[in-house]
């Protein structure tokens, strides 16, 4: 560690999480939240990665409007195990058991989650999921679409769909076990002074996220232990041919997959509170209204999950009630994103690579958000359902707001979990590359979903392929954008500049510590008494060592 | 060369559809330029600078109200529009044309009333509403015209239905929307907008094995039906001269509309409902009839109108489901029936 | 909550929790560590709730579609059976409350004694249940290819059709017992753990936690059988 | 949380016995015909059973509100999830045919 010694420059701390034991069994028996925390964020990745790879294949084959490249059959298993992965494998876990897991105990001022153990644990049985995920891969693909809609899943799909569920099913239970120790953690490990009213955002977004992942998962872990039944033992529970209700599994599905969208999203939303107050150097705009909005899509979340299925032969009543739903879920959402951009008012902004991901993340979520108040109407979603105004609209908030915001996260807090900075105009012209790349890709697939053209296709009529090819191009333009953060980011662990506690001047009990941390977080169990985002203040810009 | 933007617009609900499109492209717009522009706005004037210290301010609860209650405003407004014409397009105006599709993995069969069969193309006549009544053999499919606007999912098991009427004559294209397996890119087709007149033509010419309703007959006879449902009051069965449309009562004091759904229900689930009066001896027919028999069958029964009198398909519908549906223009039906 | 903590807890890092050695390195106080135990444990049946509420969700709809159905499925099962196993299950319902009263009064053999006799009663229900399931085995109501729809056609009358939809309701009968019976074997294995624990020593008095944590588990897989009981085999007995 | 109270054995007894009886009182009720109110009555009992069980044998009447807010939140998203479902199953006639 000899590259950067420039005169007053910070060193690293002597004694830190990363060089407590250098073992293999250090790692992988670890029940420390950061170490975990660093598993998860390699097995993400890899998953990432893996179902890029998948969309890097539906983007080829999508070039010409012929099924030319893969069979009908493959493409089918390219864009189901490219849903599951992202979804299931890569963003459900991505900001909670990475910075989640890094951040929570920190910055209430813990010295841990409250169950370690369990933490561990729910590594090891996502990875379980995972693998039998995997060995469903390897093995021959699932070709149901990630959304299992029986009879087809059930009695018509000859692929490893119980593999696949039961990998998923798994995986689900990683995640209650998540939302428990988060839920736990956060109402009984607190630090003197930290108040409810002082919590971080990001506290209050994976306290949301994490009722809906204890309340939301168990329906899909039972859904899909009733298909695999079904499917292997031939119990008849949604099976029409004997008096059961596809629907019936639809409703289960989305009672959780709508929540779990918003698991997808809320843990980014906390990330950009964090990120926009600190490079604006301002307290958030709204507190109470950004932290209880948190609280208000988690349980109106679960209120609209029939919205999915307006032409799949609910009744118009319900279709009519589910509409007006999920209009009144989008208010809170709105609600936060004008109190982040009244933060930047009178401000003091700069321009580092985390903030450019919150323009990012604004804008894009903005209008996929939007664009899901077009699904969310009734008349309009009778045309533009199961077309690629869908895939579009998810993708906008998917890649384009929670991918935005954890690849923000991840630059904002790279200096306390490595204690190196990455270097910087490398990651602006990334951040850059993802934005352009992305909109590239997705921006036509809005105008494709109202010309008609249905999702899942794997050859389509030649009239779309100039927007095809649009599209194509700007996700080979993505795929460059996230793999400069890989190189740079494994880059930087080794040669990035030192960062010293607090490079953002941030506040936060996180920055108060050393970077990287020591095991036990704090030297000694800080004391709270001043609110969240207490920028300005006059201890504000100094540094505390 | 064909690189089209917008879809065309071939149906009287289309324009409805694509004026809320706007409308809501106008909102995102709106929103987008807001935002992107407060942004930007913000990001020139309070860009970090010597000497520049930020304001801090708590927040205002007067905007926060106001930027919660606009866009609720804003929402309700979107949801009355879109829910209205979500309204108006699943209900079928009365006396609406009646196709019967029953798909399955990968292919769209279509049957009109008069017997003809067409596999992944389906012919309308312009300017006259057309209901498709639809149920799948398999699994679930979906039914979209784009140019028309018109989607429906069809499910193994139950009746689907959608309509339109389409406006301008040309071939558009019939997706499987509803991913359905193996080849559900492959289950597309066409569907070809006549003139009436063309239309006429098209359906005279080769007709298959006679009408529906006829091969509902022979199946009535051939299944025994008619040894129960026989119009003398002997019979074991209840009647089922003029039912379509009607109020049934039931033995445990319902009522319902005979339906297609209600009379699908009877033939393959007779127990379900029991009609007041009757003894349940009605066997199931379920694995012995096929989905198009079924069709059949309910073609026959609505056009059973008098004892014994084979009436000619496609008369107007009775009152009942449609009840209280708007009338629609082109309600007679001239030239479906045969001579 | 955090008023609960002292100043002087406040102080402590993690050497100086001296004393205790129950107390893990990242809890200030003993009664942090329980409170964040016991709100865990009920975070996790909440969770249970909606685990089994699909199930009661798939159930309800299914029962108001198939009434008929349902209550010839339900006429097959034995009623004393599902009381006793009711009874079975009460009793040892009460045994773990006891188990938990002893460990909170400190008596390790009373608390052995009392877990002994939870496990023994969920075993007796086990028996009893799997008495039931090779009844319904034999009566092929199975649902599935071996599945017959005899008995309700013959003895019963019932239609074909109605007959046949008895399948769902067996198919929920077996899912929501078999859910239901998993979850007491994975009580009674943890029960097993936790005897032997308490055989080594490790629930010295005060330390009930554990115990406790565990009695709500098996509480509330109790409470899911006191519904099940009604729904399953009491529909509408032939009066 | 629960705190280290102790529930009086007589408690626990009493419950027990009450449990027991309900029990017979359930299957008993089940042989007279109620019309709509035999569910309606096996429901009631049951449910007065699990709350004699949840605020007795659980310990949740001498609790702190935070166990009584998990508690009561289960059971509302249950109930969520059981109206909603219903209130397109139980709507599918209207208002087509
Ligand atoms: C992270 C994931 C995520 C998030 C957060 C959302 C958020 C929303 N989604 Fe989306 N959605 C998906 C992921 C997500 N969605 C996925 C994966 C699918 C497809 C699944 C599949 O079929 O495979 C889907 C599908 C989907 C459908 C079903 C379409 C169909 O299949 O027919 C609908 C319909 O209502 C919908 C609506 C909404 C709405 C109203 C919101 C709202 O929460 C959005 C709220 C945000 C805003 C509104 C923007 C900010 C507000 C302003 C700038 C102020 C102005 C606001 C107003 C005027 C109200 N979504
Ligand atoms: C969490 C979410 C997530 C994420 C991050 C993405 C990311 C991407 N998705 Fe995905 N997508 C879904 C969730 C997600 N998607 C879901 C749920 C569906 C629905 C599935 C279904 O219908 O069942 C879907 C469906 C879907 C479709 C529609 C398929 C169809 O309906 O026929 C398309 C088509 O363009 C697409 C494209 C992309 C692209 C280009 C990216 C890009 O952002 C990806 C960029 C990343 C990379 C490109 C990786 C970079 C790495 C490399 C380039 C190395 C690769 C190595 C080799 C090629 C050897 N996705
Ligand atoms: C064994 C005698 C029997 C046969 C054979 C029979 N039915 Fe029936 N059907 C009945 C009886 C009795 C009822 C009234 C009780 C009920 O609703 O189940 C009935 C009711 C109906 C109804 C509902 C009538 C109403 O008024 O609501 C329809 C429709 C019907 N049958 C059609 C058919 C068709 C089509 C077939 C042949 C494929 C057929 N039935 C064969 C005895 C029979
Ligand atoms: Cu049929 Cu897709
Ligand atoms: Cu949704």
């Amino acid at each position: 560690m000899s590259t950067a010694l420039i005169t007053p420059a910070p060193t690293m701390p002597r004694d830190n999480y990363l060089n407590n034991g250098y073992g293999v069994r250090s790692w992988l028996l670890t029940t420390d939240h950061k170490r975990i925390a660093l598993m998860y964020l390699v097995t993400i990745t890899f998953f990432f990665f893996v179902g890029g790879a998948m969309a890097t294949m539906i983007r080829l084959e999508l070039l010409t409007p012929a099924g030319d490249l893969v069979s009908s059959d493959t493409y089918n298993k390219l864009f189901t195990m490219h849903g599951v992965m992202m979804v299931f494998f890569f963003l459900i876990p991505s900001i909670p058991t990475t910075l989640g897991n890094f951040l929570v105990p920190m910055m209430i001022g813990a010295r841990d989650l409250a169950f370690p153990k369990l933490n561990l644990a729910s590594y090891y049985v996502y990875l379980t999921g995972a693998l039998f995920t995997m060995y469903a891969v390897i093995s021959g693909g699932v070709d149901t679409g990630w959304t299992f809609y029986t009879p087809l899943s059930t009695s018509f799909a000859n692929t490893h769909v119980i593999a696949t569920a039961v990998g998923i099913l798994i995986a689900g239970f990683s995640s209650i076990f998540t939302g428990i120790n988060f839920i736990v953690t956060i109402h009984r490990m607190r630090a003197p002074g930290m108040t409810w009213s002082r919590l971080p955002l990001f506290i209050w977004a994976h306290y949301a996220t994490s009722l809906i992942m204890v309340l939301g998962t168990p329906v899909i872990a039972i859904t899909l232990i009733m298909v695999a039944l079904e499917r292997g033992f031939h119990l008849g529970i949604f099976d029409p041919a004997r008096g059961g209700d596809p629907l019936l599994f639809q409703h289960l599905f989305w009672f959780y997959s709508h929540p779990a969208v918003y698991i997808m999203i809320l843990p980014g939303m906390g990330v950009i509170s964090e990120l926009v107050t600190c490079f604006s150097r301002k307290r958030i705009f709204g507190y109470n209204f950004v932290a209880f909005s948190s609280m208000a899509i988690a349980v109106f979340g679960f209120l609209v999950w029939a919205h999915h299925m307006f032409v799949a032969g609910i009744s118009t009543y319900a279709a009519m009630v589910f509409s007006l739903l999920s209009y009144l879920v989008a208010i809170p959402s709105a609600i936060k994103v004008f109190n982040w951009t009244a933060t930047m008012y009178k401000g003091s902004i700069t321009f580092k690579t985390p903030m450019l991901y919150v323009f990012g993340f604004i804008g894009l979520f903005t209008m996929g958000g939007m664009t899901g108040l077009f699904l969310a109407a009734l008349g309009i979603d009778m045309h533009v359902t199961e077309t690629y105004f869908i895939v579009a609209h998810f993708h906008y908030i998917m890649v384009g707001g929670m991918v935005m915001a954890y690849m923000g996260a991840l630059h904002f807090w790279w200096p306390k979990i490595t204690g190196r900075m990455y270097p910087e105009n490398l990651a602006r012209l990334a951040a850059l590359i993802i934005f352009v790349g992305f909109n590239l890709t997705f921006f036509p697939q809005f105008i494709l979903g109202y010309l008609g053209m249905p999702r899942r296709y794997h050859a389509y009529p030649p009239e779309f392929q100039v927007l095809n090819v649009m599209s194509s191009a700007g996700a080979s333009i993505l795929a460059i954008g996230y793999l400069l953060p890989m190189i740079y980011f494994m880059w930087s662990m080794r040669y990035g500049r030192i960062a010293g506690p607090n490079p953002w001047n941030a506040k936060g009990l996180e920055w108060e510590t050393t970077s990287p941390p020591p095991t036990h977080n704090f030297a000694e169990t800080p004391i709270v008494t001043e609110e969240a985002y207490a920028y300005g203040t006059t201890t504000a810009e100094v540094q505390r060592v | 060369a064909n690189f089209p933007l917008f879809p065309q617009q071939a149906s009287t609900g289309a324009p409805h559809v694509d004026a809320l499109y706007f409308f809501l492209i106008a909102v995102t717009v709106f929103f987008c330029v807001l935002i992107f522009g407060l942004l930007i706005t913000f990001s020139l004037k309070f860009r970090a600078r010597k000497g520049r210290v930020a304001t801090q301010i708590e927040g205002s609860l007067p905007l926060e109200l106001t930027w919660t209650i606009i866009p609720l405003i804003i929402s309700l407004g979107l949801y009355v529009w879109g829910a209205n014409l979500y309204f108006e397009m699943r209900r079928p105006p009365l006396g609406a044309m009646e196709i019967y599709g029953v798909p399955k993995q990968w292919m769209w069969k279509f049957e009109h009333p008069d017997g003809h069969r067409e596999i992944n193309e389906l012919h309308v006549p312009v300017g006259r509403p057309v209901k498709m009544t639809m149920i799948s053999q398999d699994v679930i499919h979906s039914f979209f015209v784009p140019a028309f606007r018109v989607k429906t999912d069809v499910l193994p098991g139950r009746y689907t239905t959608a309509w339109f009427e389409a406006t301008t004559t040309g071939h558009y294209h019939l997706f499987c929307s509803q991913y359905c397996g193996t080849k559900h890119s492959a289950m597309i087709g066409e569907v070809f907008v006549m003139e009436p007149a063309q239309y006429e033509q098209w359906l005279s010419g080769s007709a298959g094995e006679g009408s529906l309703a006829s091969s509902g007959e022979k199946l009535f006879q051939s299944m025994a039906c008619n040894t129960c449902h026989r119009s003398d009051s002997g019979a074991r069965g209840p009647n089922l001269v003029g039912l379509f449309g009607k109020p049934v009562k039931l033995t445990n004091g319902a009522t319902v509309i005979a339906d297609e759904a209600y009379l699908r229900e009877s033939i393959l689930t007779p127990s379900a409902k029991i009609v007041a009066g009757f003894q349940p001896i009605m066997p199931t027919f379920q694995g012995q009839i096929n989905e198009e028999g079924v069709l059949a069958l309910i073609q026959y029964i609505k056009t059973m109108k008098d004892a014994q009198n084979l009436a000619p398909t496609n008369t107007q519908n009775p009152p009942g489901p449609d009840a209280g549906a708007r009338p629609a223009k082109g309600m007679q039906n001239p030239g479906t029936q045969k001579p | 909550m955090s008023d609960s903590r002292t100043a002087a807890a406040v102080e402590g890092t993690a050497t100086a929790h001296g004393g205790n050695p129950a107390l893990l390195h990242h809890f200030e106080t003993v009664e942090q560590q329980r409170d964040a135990s016991s709100l865990g444990m009920w975070v996790f049946l909440a969770q249970e709730v909606m685990f089994f509420g699909g199930l009661f969700c798939v159930y309800l709809v299914y029962r108001l579609k198939y009434y008929e159905a349902f209550v010839a499925g339900s006429n097959t099962l034995n009623v004393p059976m599902g009381a006793i196993n009711t009874g079975v299950l009460i009793c040892s319902s009460l045994t773990m409350a006891m188990a938990v009263y002893s460990a909170q009064i400190g008596k390790r053999k009373m608390l052995m004694f009392f877990l002994a006799a939870t496990m023994l009663f969920g075993a007796v229900f086990l028996g009893v249940k799997s008495v039931e399931y090779k009844q319904k085995f034999t009566d092929h109501h199975i649902p599935g290819a071996s599945f017959s729809t005899a008995e309700f056609e013959q003895k019963d009358h019932l239609p074909r059709d109605v007959a046949n939809e008895t399948q769902i309701y067996f198919s929920l009968y077996f899912a929501m017992t078999g859910m239901h019976a998993i979850h007491m074997i994975v009580g009674m294995v943890i029960m097993g753990f936790l005897i032997f624990h308490s055989w080594r020593g490790k629930y010295p008095p005060g330390h009930y936690t554990t115990i406790e944590n565990f009695g709500l588990y098996w509480h509330f897989v109790d409470i899911v059988w006191i519904f099940l009981f009604p729904l399953l085999y009491l529909i509408s007995r032939r009066h | 949380m629960s705190a280290n109270h102790v529930v009086p054995l007589r408690v626990y007894f009493a419950v027990f016995i009450t449990l027991l009886v309900m029990t017979g009182v359930t299957t008993w009720v089940a042989y007279i015909d109620l019309g709509v109110f035999n569910p309606v009555m096996a429901l009631v009992i049951a449910t007065f059973k699990a709350v004699l069980v949840i605020l007795f044998f659980m310990h949740v009447k001498y609790s702190s509100k935070l166990t009584w807010l998990v508690v009561s939140a289960a059971f509302f998203f249950l109930g969520i999830m059981l109206t909603l479902t219903m209130s397109d199953y139980l709507s599918r006639a209207w208002p087509m045919q």
